[in-house]
């Protein structure tokens, strides 16, 4: 599915895309939240950037757990800790590989949620990014499963994911900051999932 | 967005440099990151550390020094400080007596906090923690993230502060900082919103009759919008809330009337004005009272009550020295 | 205008009852108006008394207390207190030392202080006064009304505050006073407007990118109007003017970033790490260094730069101790 | 001329007059001063109407003296003491009379102005309320000795004091709060000048 450098290429891919959505993704945790999801996110994908050269010759389980370790020194707020995890936690999973398939990556992914799960004390229904990548990854792998073809694979998990982003427009938040306003969270979607989402879609659109 | 500020990207950095060096003989920042410790670290008692976004000065490096804090840890405006940050704060500071972390109640403070205690407790550092949630305006329960923490937590900062500067036990210290955590509630309100520099304008908009009730100290949306009411009425409301929280009646308190950036002085003492009227009618005995900046939203106008329940331990703590750059005593 | 108020015709003595019942400890209210004096007189040593319009909070009652004030009179906001009011409060502190009065020099404030002085000598008390002109950016001249008195004159409350507690002469204390004045240079700047409440609209208004320069305390207009700078910029344009009024090379200064009402510390701290660079480059020695809310101008969003000449007997009183409800030391 | 009821009369319909220019003169104050002379005024005589009914039975020169205590003691600002002393002056100089003529009015008037010199250490020409008074007073007392007209003299007294709140515009303040301007003072009205000129303009109207 992937090696090394095809994976560098789509960590700057997201990183641009990122930067591009910074000021929507900030929008959307401006209604919900404290008005910096993008700012944040912007901030730690820039010194992802800074690291991608140093990335050249390493495996995929380290340039992972280098994205997360650099996320995690620099995002801060919520997401930082847990995009920051899920990264580490996939490269943990993938470990000193060069060349990562459809299983590779669906392991990764899994630990990731894990991840995130377990830092953020969170699970699906929550009005967190959850609700965009725990849809997505059962997607992905019911499709991997029936047709082992990764790009049908991961238009499935987008699919998913979009409706995660939308299902989260319909439920009250009990994590993270949008938690704070209770019923009032109802009709705004997660910035979180939404970032959550739009990595996904740079997977898609790279592969 | 009217700012006095140079460039975006460094407002933190700057603002924390032209703060150690208005107090040179109070702090100093490490060279790690916006980071501020005491000038003179002081050995064999707990250290303190809290912090959190910027944009809440003087929180928290304001409260660095004797009686109170060992080191604040500011991050991006309004974003919790990085593990990396707070991990060095605390090997900065740590002394055999161990480590006391104060963290505002937010999702990313707790993760961000608790990841740098697990790094310290990975080199054998003794760390413990309070979190604050004083916050009456959202709901408490276990199943949601529960209160954030408001301007309640200075008191914390100065009388735990003032209990580790006696030498006490990590577990002391710790049990001082709970019961205050547990005696004190907040509430706030808002005229006019504030801009994080980075966004380049405002987090939500009020109109020109508008306020928000019961606002978070990032802008976060509070319990309601209703027509801008007196400033009795606005202190009556919010009095209201906080004391039918937790039972005060025939307690002593402490009040802090916390102004939330741009609010005059005049206005912050007018509001005091009704709160002692009303306090004192509820047989409500007024210890010592607060008025000013404490714990600020950028350039928000508003302002919090907070009260806290005192006991004899308490009061004597809350009265102890203190002398940092925001908070003499 | 968007303000936390009951009545605009209450909002002085609201506010003046409100900072009394939040430090009784310190200040009492006398019943003949706005005036406030220390809760416990002290006896053997010149009563100090300043005051001028309300609006400039903590200025002058945050000043009250042991090493600074006796009195403080507040006027309606922005306007000179009355002879009564100042009369009341002199006779209220007058020791056989005598009185010294700090008069910030605008038409109104020379001219009520004056009169009330010419009352309490009637009576046989002994009155002096000094007036403060620290604003560089008008000019000074025989011919007119000379230079408006603004933060530089809580460095006099401060110093002579110090001298007049050590029990010295009224002569001793008005030169000390006089001494400070002669020293002590100010320049500020405004990002936007305030509201005088009766008023019930901004006093001017600037658009969205522009700044006035050498703005008044009280929203008077300054030299001129530009498009907004960098922090850093504005720092050096003022104290480019203010190094050119008189010579502070190769002297220890105090310094104060005095901010306007509005403006987020935040703020302040970034403009102090530009005027602590640009100092110490020109050679100017930092003795000790104030950055907050010290002499405001309701809610405007701005700042001051003060810069005072140290001498070691100036330092001295600098440093000696102040107890009031705003500054401590 | 008029006797203690009348004038009574005239300083209620001053007050009035005041009231509704408040927002008039704070305009003009916030020009080239601090905003607040309308505010000032209209405060002061407030609550110099507070005290009419203690009037009725003194004679004209108390009733002036009252009328500048009152002010000096609720004004404040630079148009407390000057309006203040100038209304104490004025009754130090008509004393216990119950009737006032042209003769009576005109020595008042000049001590008034004596008054405001002495107090505001001021002279003609320094943009305030005396480039008003002092054209008026000159006008009037040659209109009178001329005459014998007090109607005829106040009518003089308003055109010049008109004319002189029009050349304030075009003179640099000297005094006061709009000296700090400088040469931005010009073009613009004093404050104080408008102020007195209104009070005259009230008188004529009242007789
Ligand atoms: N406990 C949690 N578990 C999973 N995701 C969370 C949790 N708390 C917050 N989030 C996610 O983080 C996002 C907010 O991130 P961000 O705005 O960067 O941080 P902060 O809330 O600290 O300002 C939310 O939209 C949500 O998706
Ligand atoms: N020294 C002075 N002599 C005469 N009139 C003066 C003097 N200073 C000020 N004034 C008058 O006072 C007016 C301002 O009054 P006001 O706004 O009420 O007081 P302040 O200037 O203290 O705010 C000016 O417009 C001017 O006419
Ligand atoms: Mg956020
Ligand atoms: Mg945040
Ligand atoms: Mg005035
Ligand atoms: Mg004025």
């Amino acid at each position: 599915m992937t090696d090394s450098k095809k994976l560098i290429d789509i960590i700057q891919k997201i990183s641009t895309q990122i930067q591009m959505d910074k000021d929507y993704l900030t929008e959307l945790d401006n209604v919900i939240g404290d008005g910096d999801h993008g700012i944040n996110m912007a901030r730690g994908f820039k010194e992802v950037e800074k690291k991608l050269s140093d990335f050249s010759n390493k495996d995929i389980g380290s340039i992972l757990k280098a994205v997360g370790m650099a996320l995690v020194s620099t995002v801060g707020g919520a997401s930082g800790p847990l995009y920051g995890t899920a990264f580490m936690r996939a490269g943990a999973a993938i470990g000193a590989k060069n060349e990562m398939d459809g299983n590779d990556f669906l392991n990764a992914m899994e630990a990731a949620i894990e991840g995130i799960k377990m830092r953020g004390k969170s699970h699906e229904g929550e009005k967190t990014m959850l609700d965009a990548l725990i849809p997505a990854y059962n997607a992905m792998k019911k499709s991997y499963e029936e047709n082992n073809d990764f790009k049908a694979a991961i238009s499935k998990g987008v699919e998913a994911a979009e409706k995660g982003v939308e299902y989260t427009k319909t439920i009250i938040a009990t994590k993270g900051r949008a938690s704070y306003l209770g019923e009032r969270s109802i009709g705004h979607q997660d910035p979180g999932a939404t970032s959550a989402c739009l990595m996904l879609k740079v997977i898609q659109s790279s592969l | 967005m009217k700012k006095l500020m140079n460039c975006v990207e460094n407002v933190e950095r700057e603002m924390i440099e032209g703060m150690v060096k208005a107090y040179p003989d109070h702090v100093r920042k490490l060279d790690c990151g916006n980071v501020v410790v005491r000038a003179h670290k002081k050995e064999g008692k707990v250290a303190l550390i809290s912090g959190g976004g910027s944009g809440h000065e003087p929180a928290h490096g304001g409260y660095v020094g004797e009686g109170m804090l060992d080191c604040a840890v500011a991050g991006a405006v309004f974003t919790s400080p990085t593990p990396d940050q707070i991990y060095e704060g605390i090997k900065a500071i740590a002394t055999d007596k161990g480590v006391l972390m104060v963290v505002k109640n937010y999702t990313g403070d707790v993760m961000n906090f608790e990841m740098a205690a697990e790094m310290a407790q990975g080199d054998g550092i003794d760390v413990q923690y309070v979190v604050t949630n004083d916050d009456v305006a959202v709901k408490d329960s276990l199943y949601t993230t529960g209160r954030r923490g408001v301007a309640g937590t200075v008191f914390v900062h100065k009388i735990a502060g003032a209990k580790a500067e006696t030498g006490a036990s990590l577990d002391e210290v710790h049990r001082v900082a709970q019961k205050v955590v547990d005696n004190v509630r907040t509430m706030g309100m808002a005229l006019t919103p504030c801009t994080v520099p980075a966004a380049g304008k405002p987090g939500f908009e009020l109109s020109e009759d508008e306020m928000e009730i019961g606002i978070g100290i990032h802008g976060e949306p509070g319990t309601h919008r209703e027509k801008i009411k007196s400033a009795d009425e606005i202190a009556v409301m919010l009095l209201d809330k906080i004391t039918a929280d937790i039972d005060y009646s025939g307690k002593e308190v402490a009040v802090m009337i916390n102004g939330s950036g741009a609010t005059p002085l005049m206005e912050l003492f007018i509001v005091n004005n009704k709160v002692h009227d009303y306090l004192t009618e509820k047989g409500i005995k007024i210890y010592k009272t607060f008025v000013g900046n404490y714990m600020t939203s950028i350039e928000m106008a508003g302002f919090s009550i907070s009260l806290l329940r005192l006991d004899s331990e308490l009061k004597e703590l809350l009265d102890a020295k203190a002398d940092t750059p925001a908070f003499k005593e």
